[in-house]
């Protein structure tokens, strides 16, 4: 127990001081690094607080994937780098003050808990064996609270609409410009050829397992967009023309699958989102694995970033 | 049985522990990239492997072992690669560059 | 203090600290990370709010930690979209900054 | 507290569903079709929207209760239920009108021609178009607190890109700074959810309004989620973003954005306080919302006056009309129970809400053609252009009555109910705040229309010519604006329907 919460104050602390130099680091390489360390931290926190499921998603998105965004902008904002504005003194700390007056409302918030903790848990598991999953979360996410994690699809796909948008209109419907650039090297080759196998079969595993144990279409999306990223960056595969209607098929399917069961659930099930009993389990799994594809590929793109190059004929 | 496997347990994460303990060290206090390199991969290599075999008595099953030691693989893999692209990077432009 | 307490404390910091540089830096790629910053230390506060009600044998309430997936992709999808904007801002005008006295593209390549 | 009736799903209900399916298959189906068809997708989907919205509209009309839907048949709190109320079918129904009016016009510069290659600016337009649309109606339905977050972010992420669709440099820079403002509008909005479920365990609106209290973590959740919310509403000070970002968006676009978008967050503003928490606000921060709306309505008209290019000064005049829209909070207090209650400032509200959602819509479009036919829009060389496009002034100039409030225009009405309800509760010094503002604009829209009937000194060389259904659409959501003012007539009592009032008097 000692050990435990010795662990917990160290772990804290650490998260707080690298949270803290990504503030004041001078440099945005620096800052970027720190970020991508407060990320692996931060998922370590999460495991602490008995959430797997979100310190899969927070490894792999909040410090992977954020933190390769982040890595390939620095790299082309050095050239531009030096801005000299500074925010003078008072404003920083009114800023300060302000920011403080908010970290202390919510440590009050956090320090004056209910007398009696108010909790879903008991609900959820109550009704969890009628859909023939394991996993309360994934339960929550396709079960009860399954509108949310729809829309929250098409704000992936908006999101991804709104990258492209920012192309030059003769570059419409060519390639991303990926954003890192890395000479070709048989090192990074021979990473390319070995990884993804065994990265898609784990992005399998995940998505699979998610079920019944933490896991799920996020965790195993995320996984296969690295793999996919690796296979671009490494020059082995081309990145895709963004105007490809097989690209467009694959960014869609998941939503549209999720949405069209959602619908046959007014038919057959009596209510949008609802599944006909006995037949919960095979469905949210398709829908899973539906989602594990078009996560992947809106990922990757997201990290490729608008299209730069007309597509050559 | 069980004692040895705890005595096993203990000694092998708090050797593993050790390994990243003078590894970061090594990675702070040394003076160029190729050594803190060096410093990086005794961690991985050493570090990782021995908090695995440490935790192998304590794995739920041979799946759970299995996983295990593929963690370990895993981070041996892109160690190397890793460090093989920076070693690369830092021949190429020079130890400052 | 138990540890749910101490992390939930550790995300309001957070949650200031991300503030802070999100209102006070001006450099735009700043902003994005400090934003980051900011929305961990938030859903650090529902890890506590989760943890705080676990029962059934759950380690915590999957409510709120579903709400965490849903926001943390929901923020991955906002730095993507922030960081394209940049670099075309970048590309247009050669430097990236939100100085509005400064309109941008005026003194290309001064900086 | 009176125990809340249990939810069910109400005959109809499924319109609901469709209101915010319809939508995202629009989003979905554009996209993988391609360019080339997202506007045919969307001149079928909007108008059928518009019907569904109409059909909402005199179900909860007719029947003076709210809409139900259940989700999945999960009840809250494990479930999502969704909701119209006579707040959300009137606001759903203004929404889906000048969504469609706007779509009209935009066929001009997003018009995609039959066979021609997937072009950029034309495929994320109708999609964007079709995702704010449907981000609306979630967020007026919506009935959980959680999933009205998704929906402010689902707008977000609809109405950024809509900014800088031309790619200019200062477009790129504006919606980079409104992105920056609206994400932390959201976070903010969010930490005060996880605070509100750490306390109640659920999210949904009617469940909350019969759980909650005073004790320190609401009063957090509660401040927390108000700042985020102005900062996307706009609300002075908070405002900073909005005047280059809607200025400087395509004409189209900034209808949507000033007509439309900044009413998502406000109405969200509407749901906590008159919903969720009507006893929490109390007299002195109701007070607070006032001047904050007051000091928006002096500084968004004051600035408006001294702006040189008319785009700006519409952008600015938005500033200043979300101040009116924080007015009926000090109104709809009742000093005896300290709870917000609706009644003639709620209603003034929201009519101000939906008045100027179509007059601004109108402008914006009118100033667009403005900008079309000179190359320009400098406010003070404007001379000339009443001659060439008629029709457009005159748009601009029926969105301006209704701005300053003449009758019979929605603006009156509005206007004419807050005042109501300041005269009724003894606040006079709101009814100050309110004719001066009403003063100050009609200067400046006196000034625009002065220069524009203004003779040129040189005969004026139209860059393009116009189509005749611009400038008929941009005055027809101009005469809808000016009439609205006649709803007093009629339909005007559904704003009280399904509201918790109604339901603890009993049903009618």
């Amino acid at each position: 127990m000692i050990i435990s919460s010795f662990f917990d104050i160290v772990l804290v602390v650490l998260i707080l001081g690298i949270g803290a130099s990504t503030i004041a680091a001078r440099e945005a390489f620096a800052a970027i690094i720190c970020f991508v360390v407060y990320g692996l931290l931060l998922a370590i926190a999460w495991v602490r607080l008995s959430a797997a499921d979100v310190a899969l998603t927070e490894a792999a998105i909040g410090g992977g994937m954020t933190g390769m965004l982040m890595l390939g902008a620095v790299a082309r904002l050095r050239s531009a780098e030096g801005n000299d504005i500074r925010t003078s003194l008072p404003t920083r700390l009114a800023a300060g003050a302000m920011c403080a007056l908010i970290s202390a409302g919510l440590a009050t918030a956090i320090l004056v808990p209910p007398e009696v903790i108010p909790t879903l848990a008991p609900m959820v598991m109550e009704n969890l064996a009628q859909s023939g999953l394991g996993n309360p979360v994934a339960g929550v996410l396709f079960v009860y609270r399954a509108l949310d994690t729809l829309l929250e699809k098409v704000v992936l796909i908006l999101a991804l609409l709104g990258v492209w948008s920012l192309a030059p209109d003769g570059a419409w419907g060519g390639i991303p410009g990926l954003r890192v650039y890395t000479q070709p090297s048989r090192t990074l080759t021979f990473l390319a050829q070995l990884l993804p196998p065994v990265g898609i079969v784990v992005a399998v595993y995940m998505c699979w397992v998610g079920a019944n144990e933490p896991g799920g279409a996020f965790q195993g999306g995320t996984i296969l967009a690295a793999m996919w990223l690796l296979v671009m960056i490494a020059g082995l595969k081309r990145v895709p023309a963004i105007g490809q209607p097989w690209l467009r098929l694959l960014l869609v399917v998941g939503p549209v699958i999720f949405l069209a069961i959602g619908l046959a659930g007014m038919v057959l099930a009596g209510a949008f989102l609802a599944y006909p009993s006995g037949y919960a389990k095979p469905l949210i799994v398709t829908v899973e694995f539906a989602l594990t594809l078009s996560i992947g590929v809106a990922l990757g793109l997201l990290a490729a970033g608008p299209p730069e190059q007309a597509q050559r004929q | 049985m069980n004692l040895a496997f705890d005595i096993l347990t203990v000694s092998a994460v708090s050797a593993g522990a050790l390994f990243f303990l003078a590894g970061t060290v090594g990675l702070l206090r040394f003076p160029d990239p190729l050594t803190r390199l060096h410093a990086l991969t005794k961690v991985d290599n050493l570090g990782v492997g021995l908090v695995v075999l440490g935790l192998l008595p304590r794995a739920n099953g041979l799946s759970g072992a299995l996983k295990l030691v593929s963690i370990w693989l895993l981070v041996q893999l892109s160690g190397a690669i890793v460090t093989q692209l920076i070693a690369g990077a830092v021949r190429q432009r020079g130890p400052h560059g | 203090m138990n540890a749910a307490t101490l992390f939930g404390l550790c995300g309001a910091a957070l949650a200031g600290l991300g503030l802070y540089g999100l209102v006070t830096n001006p450099e735009p790629l700043r902003k994005i990370l400090a934003f980051n910053l900011l929305g961990s230390g938030v859903f650090l506060v529902f890890g506590v709010v989760a943890r705080r009600a676990a029962a059934s044998g759950l380690g915590g309430d999957p409510v709120p930690q579903a709400m965490v997936i849903t926001a943390i992709v929901v923020a991955f999808a906002a730095t993507a979209m922030a960081i394209a904007l940049l670099l075309r801002l970048l590309q247009e005008t050669g430097r990236p900054t939100l100085d509005a006295d400064n309109p941008a593209g005026t003194d290309r390549g001064n900086s | 507290m009176p125990d809340v009736l249990p939810d069910a799903t109400t005959t109809d209900g499924a319109l609901l569903v469709l209101a915010i399916v319809l939508p995202a298959m629009g989003v979905l189906l554009s996209f993988v079709l391609g360019g080339q068809y997202a506007e045919r997708i969307a001149s079928v989907l909007l108008p059928s929207g518009l019907v569904l919205a109409s059909i909402i509209f005199v179900d909860v009309w007719r029947s003076g209760d709210r809409l139900v839907y259940i989700v999945g048949d999960w009840k809250p709190p494990l479930g999502i239920a969704l909701r119209a109320d006579g707040l959300a079918a009137a606001m759903m129904m203004a929404v889906a009108v000048v969504i469609c009016v706007v779509a009209i016009f935009a066929r001009a510069d997003f018009g995609t021609r039959a066979g021609s290659a997937e072009a950029r600016a034309p495929f994320a337009f109708w999609i964007l178009l079709m995702a704010i649309w449907g981000a609306m109606n979630l967020i007026f339905l919506g009935g959980d607190l959680f999933t009205l977050y998704v929906a402010i972010e689902l707008l977000t992420f609809a109405a950024v890109p809509l900014v800088c669709l031309d790619g200019r440099a200062e477009t790129l820079q504006a919606a980079l700074r409104y992105l920056l403002f609206a994400l932390l509008g959201s976070i903010l909005y969010l930490v005060g959810t996880a605070l509100l479920y750490g306390s109640y365990a659920t999210l949904d609106i009617v469940l909350l309004s019969s759980r909650i209290h005073i004790e320190p973590a609401t009063l957090v959740a509660a401040t927390l989620m108000t700042i985020g919310l102005f900062a996307k509403t706009a609300l002075f000070p908070l405002h900073l973003w909005l005047p280059p970002a809607h200025a400087g968006a395509p004409a189209a676009a900034s209808a949507v954005l000033s007509a439309v978008v900044v009413k998502g967050s406000f109405f969200i503003v509407v749901r906590l306080w008159f919903d969720v928490m009507p006893g929490m606000l109390g007299a002195a921060g109701a007070q607070l919302f006032g001047a904050l709306g007051a000091a928006a309505i002096v500084f968004g008209n004051v600035v408006a006056l001294r702006q040189q290019r008319l785009k700006l000064l519409i952008a600015y005049s938005t500033v200043a009309q979300i101040g009116y829209l924080f007015l009926m909070f000090p109104l709809a207090l009742d000093p005896m129970s300290a709870q917000l209650q609706g009644g003639s400032a709620l209603t003034g509200g929201i009519i101000q809400a939906i008045s100027h959602a179509t007059a601004k819509a109108a402008m914006f479009m009118a100033a667009g053609l403005i900008y079309a036919v000179l190359g320009h829009d400098r406010i003070a060389e404007l001379g000339g252009i009443a001659r060439a496009i008629p029709m457009t002034i005159f748009a601009f100039a029926l969105g301006g009555i209704s701005l300053i409030g003449l009758p019979p225009s929605g603006g009156f009405l509005a206007k004419w109910l807050l005042l109501e309800a300041a005269v009724a509760t003894g606040q006079w010094w709101w009814a100050i705040v309110m004719l001066a503002g009403g003063l100050l604009t009609s200067i400046y829209v006196f000034i625009v229309l002065s220069r524009a009937v203004a003779p040129s000194r040189e005969p004026l060389k139209p860059v393009v010519t116009v189509p005749r259904y611009q400038e008929a659409a941009a005055l027809a959501l101009a005469l809808t604006s000016l009439l609205l003012g006649l709803i007093a007539l009629g339909p005007v009592d559904i704003l009280g329907a399904g509201r918790p009032e109604a339901m603890m008097a009993g049903p009618r």
